[in-house]
């Protein structure tokens, strides 16, 4: 089956849009502070990096997951007062589980579009309100009539990707287990984890089965957290900081609801988000010219089967370069150094703290303790989602 | 479409629902607002400490200029600024008693509660009424709104 | 615009306030139950009917697309790599080959189920490759099950349909 | 400049039971494409779709989208707002190079929907606001009614008069089930529901599909000869609390202000020709006028007496039904005043064709219980 190449872009934006501020909120399985509380929790830690008040703030973003986590219909508007959309423009952007990456895309044509100069990105989740697990909501992701009847958990999908993605390649479980132990334990260094320690190969191998293959050690945990990007024009990005971290190109591709007509070993709607982002960005080769990746890891197998999808790996190799520590933060390609997704904590659209926010703080030079041994000038951060469809990227750089 | 069912009797329907259970947490602002509540009959307003804005419900930020709230405690009496008698329940059914909402402006706050109003007729409902909440007994509250039975006329 | 950029040496972060489910249950904190009915009745629309009141009679029907010349189940009423009408129904086979599966231990709730469930992606003959449905396996031990695997469907009886997909109860391999 | 270069719709009926979501979208795309003489895909470079998960009844209802939009490993999204929305960001990709041809969809499938009051019950607040006694959440529109009929002075007959306005302004257009000869006593005699608020003053829910497909200056030309130019888009948010609203559609007069100034209209009372506003409740047709600012703050019920916003008037408002005659299309009511706006300046709106109008505003308010709405400025 052909698919069809993205046609016609022309990428004559009006303005280059930059990165000038982060923040986010400690990752945990249940806090007391409302979605709306921990949005402004967030946002206040964003605007004091990047040295700006609200009211410079013109438009802002809300990416936020299922309205079935929260248990609130339209959920954009209720965050709306604590997520700075209160008398401004204000839209909220979903694509599943890839909104964590999606939302700062939005952000940036709000930016690069010249309607708005200084744009806020706010992600929020607050899955623990679900009962009796945030995996309930997920039950009503399935088609009603042809899924629903078989009693679905949302894990079997992961399962049987997983399951693809090992017969194809012939890849033993083990090397899958070592992404999980090298997030972990990179999320050591990261305040805001929930589920960062050491663990080994076999901890993982020996952990309770979910669906197999999946095992409870190779899943991110479900979490409540915020996070907030401020973006921004070049002649504000000026004001602000001699070192702004530029958006160079981003891309997204939303690929059939029926996954059941498509061979599941390799994600080719990342592979089609990633060459948008890299044509607009200019990359030709993403191995040599990336130099520090987060791909989405909600599954240890997610972060090697999307680091194959965003070119970062043939196919078939990314668990190679894993064993042979390529993907470690002091590596050759550190690969979720901020402990991603299943070190950190996985609130849905609130993972953008750790995949946009990450790869800006690590361009930015100012990842503290978790910043990767090499030198950094490109970085790309990826998210997926929905019934395994979307693919959503975003490419960073220092310079211009 | 090249081809549709004519018999009518040949078209699905599925039943479904989204069925789950929510807990939700009311939150800093509103932790500190149902305890006292619950345990001292008071009433939480939050005051901006930059504009001087004060919130009613409390929050813990100012929604403008994004600044931390206070605490300040308010007498939770008010004036009904509008009303509705509401006839029909949430499956448009008529309702056995016909409910009164009002939008109550509470006193010493720029904010208001939209709730219900009880021993009083809808005829003798007027805007800038004075009223005041009815709460439940203190063993049966739960630390939520509908501690708050209803307002009444003062 | 105001001062710009402070020198933070570590990125900031908010701390919040964490809960425990003890915390829920003992009250220590103020919150909300809700419990919405909240219904729908779907219009499995031109497509799906057909495809239930096939399943109804005991066939598993798919649509044809002479430009791609896919055969697609479950079926559509347009091709969706072509975007034009599909031309044609097809009734398929009640066999098909395991493409992948999964052993299941959890209901989806995330609560531990009394027996594993055996979920696989089924590849359905007479239909293009990978062209597949997700459905349970069963009548085969777990350890036992094999992408490439034959299998074919175990109906429920013709008096017990009622044209859902649930009409198939479950999978079993093909023998020899 | 974006432009639009092709409209289709499916609909708009009170229930339809041959066609599944996916269906009434795929035969709206599919004019739509046709429309505009183009193949969704080859030509197109982003798709948007403006879809509220509970409305449709999915946990997230972004995966059913590609399939029948033909956007399959395609740039898709769904922004969770009205189809206003969806054009802003549509024009937002365009204008920043993300796109050259962008296709915007909304649909509403309200008839799948068994407990509506639930499902609007289930937006509000749940700390403060949900769990306060049983009625119909309509009550808190019919709060916001009474506010402002007595800050605007108003009767009841000037509010009844919009129904019979629109209502009868449906009867000429065949996408409207819920046209109706009424007359003013008609509605003065339909039940209080929710004083002061009458059973036929409330749109009652409907089914359609809307999709427009958006392109850059150099393409839209290249496609057409007569394209509608988007000349400003506005979306803003007041806030979400009650406490906090303003109870006067503060964000349709700030979405409006920056569509204005984005069309570089100085005076809207007197540059726009026509236009669609929301009207699900029917107060809501004369705060929205006021709001947009084709009206004075107490002048809009005096002029909708005198027939100003009939169709034969000054500047006719809601000539296809509105919400009221054509029905409450949920994320899609933008989409049927978009689509209107169209038609109209496009010359194709049959027996109820305008004549002689280049700029016409379609507005939409994201519906209880928000404060958020969206403006779009259309003109040839």
């Amino acid at each position: 089956m052909e698919v069809e190449k993205i046609s016609g872009l022309k990428f004559h934006k009006k303005q280059d849009v930059a990165i000038v501020g982060a923040g986010m909120t400690t990752f945990k399985r249940r806090l007391n502070e409302t979605g709306r509380e921990l949005s402004y929790l967030a946002i206040k830690q964003a605007l004091e990096e990047a040295g700006i008040t609200i009211d410079d703030v013109e438009m802002v973003v809300m990416g936020s997951a299922p309205d079935t986590f929260d248990g609130l219909h339209m959920k954009s508007e209720y965050l709306l007062d604590g997520s700075g959309g209160s008398d401004r423009p204000y839209m909220r952007v979903f694509v599943g589980g890839g909104t964590g990456v999606f939302a700062p895309i939005a952000g940036y044509w709000h930016v690069a579009s010249g309607l708005a100069d200084v744009c806020l990105v706010i992600t929020e989740e607050k899955m623990s309100s679900s009962y009796p697990h945030p995996q309930s909501a997920f039950k009503y992701i399935w088609d009603p009539i042809l899924d629903r009847p078989l009693s679905p958990n949302l894990i079997w999908i992961f399962a049987l990707e997983m399951r693809r993605y090992m017969h194809v390649h012939n890849i033993k479980h083990e090397d899958i287990a070592l992404v999980s132990v090298k997030n972990k334990a990179n999320a050591l260094d990261h305040p805001c984890a929930q589920v960062a320690e050491k663990i080994t190969v076999e901890d993982v191998l020996n952990s309770e089965p979910m669906a197999l293959p999946v095992r409870r050690l190779d899943v991110s945990p479900p979490s409540d957290g915020a996070a907030a990007l401020i973006m921004v024009a070049p002649h504000i990005a000026r004001q602000l900081t001699d070192n702004p971290v530029w958006v160079t190109g981003v891309g997204w591709a939303l690929d059939t609801t029926w996954w059941t007509n498509r061979d599941l070993y390799f994600p080719r709607y990342v592979a089609e988000a990633a060459k948008m982002a890299y044509r607009m960005a200019h990359i030709t080769d993403p191995r040599k010219e990336i130099d520090v990746a987060e791909p989405y890891d909600p599954f240890d197998y997610k972060e090697l089967h999307h680091m194959e999808g965003l070119g970062l790996a043939k196919k078939g190799e990314a668990p190679i370069l894993t064993r042979e520590g390529v993907t470690q933060r002091d590596g050759d390609l550190p690969t979720c150094p901020s402990g991603g997704l299943l070190g950190v904590g996985n609130p849905i659209a609130a993972t953008m703290g750790v995949k946009a926010c990450e790869i800006y703080w690590q361009l930015a030079y100012r990842a503290g303790k978790r910043q990767v041994a090499k030198e950094v000038t490109t970085g790309v951060c990826q998210a997926w989602g929905d019934l395994m469809q979307v693919g959503t990227v975003m490419v960073m750089s220092n310079k211009r | 479409m090249i081809e549709k069912i004519v018999n009518p009797k040949e078209l699905r329907h599925w039943d479904g629902k989204i069925e789950l259970y929510w807990v939700y947490t009311s939150g800093k602002a509103g932790d500190e607002f149902f305890k006292k509540l619950k345990e001292e009959d008071k009433f939480l307003a939050a005051k901006c400490k930059k504009c001087g804005k004060v919130y009613f419900p409390p929050r813990i930020y100012c929604e403008k200029d994004f600044s931390e709230t206070e605490f300040v405690e308010v007498s939770g009496e008010g004036c009904v600024r509008a009303f509705t008698v509401a006839r029909l329940d949430a499956y448009e059914k008529p309702l056995d008693n016909p409910e009164i909402y009002a939008l109550i402006d509470i006193d010493g706050t720029d904010g208001c509660l939209i709730h219900l109003l009880g021993e009083v007729e809808p005829e003798n409902v007027e805007v800038g009424m004075k009223v005041k909440p009815v709460l439940k007994p203190k063993d049966e509250r739960e630390g939520r709104i509908t501690d708050i039975l209803y307002f009444k006329p003062l | 615009m105001a001062v710009g950029k402070k020198d933070i040496e570590c990125p900031p972060y908010a701390e919040g306030t964490p809960l425990s489910d003890e915390d829920i249950k003992e009250g220590k904190v103020t919150y909300v139950e809700d419990h919405p009915d909240i219904r729908y009745s779907w219009t499995a629309g031109q497509a799906i009917s057909k495809f239930l009141n096939g399943l109804k009679e005991g066939k598993i029907l798919g649509v044809k697309c002479n430009k791609c010349g896919r055969v697609m189940v479950p079926p559509r009423m347009f091709c969706e790599l072509c975007y034009k009408p599909i031309d044609g129904w097809v009734e398929l086979k009640d066999t098909g080959t395991v493409e992948t599966f999964s052993i299941s231990y959890i209901d989806p709730d995330a609560k531990p189920l009394p027996e594993p469930v055996i979920v696989a992606v089924i590849s359905i003959d007479g239909a293009s490759p990978h062209m597949g449905i997700m459905h349970i396996l069963d009548e085969v031990k777990p350890e036992d099950v094999y992408i490439g695997m034959k299998v074919k469907a175990v109906w429920k009886g013709e008096e017990e349909r009622e044209g859902a997909i649930t009409d198939i109860k479950y999978w079993k391999p093909v023998e020899g | 400049m974006v432009a639009i270069v092709g409209v289709g719709y499916s609909g708009f009926n009170s229930t339809t039971p041959d066609l599944s979501w996916k269906e009434i979208m795929y035969e709206a795309a599919l004019r739509a494409y046709t429309d505009a003489g183009i193949n969704p895909r080859r030509d197109v470079d982003s798709f948007v779709t403006c879809a509220e998960d509970i409305y449709e009844g999915f946990a997230i209802f972004d995966e059913f989208v590609p399939d029948q939009l033909g956007a399959v490993v395609k740039p898709t999204c769904t922004v969770c707002a009205d189809f206003l929305y969806g054009v802003a960001t549509a024009y937002m990709q365009i204008k920043s190079g993300l796109a050259d041809i962008a296709v915007v969809e909304s649909h509403s499938k309200a008839s799948d929907i068994q407990t509506f009051g639930n499902v609007v019950k289930f937006a509000m607040d749940p700390i403060w606001l949900r769990n306060i006694g049983n009625a119909h959440p309509y009550y808190l529109a019919a709060l916001e009614m009474f506010q402002y009929m007595a800050q605007r002075c108003l009767s009841e007959e000037d509010v009844a008069r919009v129904v019979v306005k629109n209502k009868n302004n449906a009867l000429l257009n065949p996408s409207a089930p819920y046209a109706a000869n009424v007359t003013i006593d008609d509605v003065m005699a339909s039940p209080k529901l929710f004083d002061p608020m009458k059973k036929m003053e409330i749109a009652p829910l409907a089914d359609g599909c809307v999709v427009f497909v958006l392109a850059s200056d150099e393409v839209a030309r290249e496609l057409t000869d007569s394209p509608v130019w988007v000349k400003g888009v506005g979306w803003w948010s007041e806030t979400y609390g009650y406490d906090t609203a303003s109870f006067s559609a503060m964000y349709t007069y700030k979405a409006a202000k920056m569509a204005y100034r984005m069309a570089g209209i100085e005076n809207p009372a007197k540059e726009v020709d026509f236009a669609e506003v929301d009207d699900r409740f029917a107060f809501k047709e004369l705060q929205h006028l006021e709001t947009l600012q084709l009206a004075g703050k107490f002048e809009v019920a005096r002029l909708m007496a005198e027939g100003y916003f009939d169709k034969d008037g000054s500047l006719p408002v809601n000539v296809s039904g509105g919400n009221l005659g054509v029905g409450n299309l949920l994320e899609c009511t933008g989409g049927q005043k978009a689509l209107e706006v169209v038609l109209q300046l496009r010359g194709e709106a049959g027996r109820r064709q305008l004549s002689d109008v280049e700029i016409g505003v379609a507005q939409a308010w994201r519906y209880l219980p928000t404060h958020s709405g969206a403006v779009a400025v259309f003109g040839v």
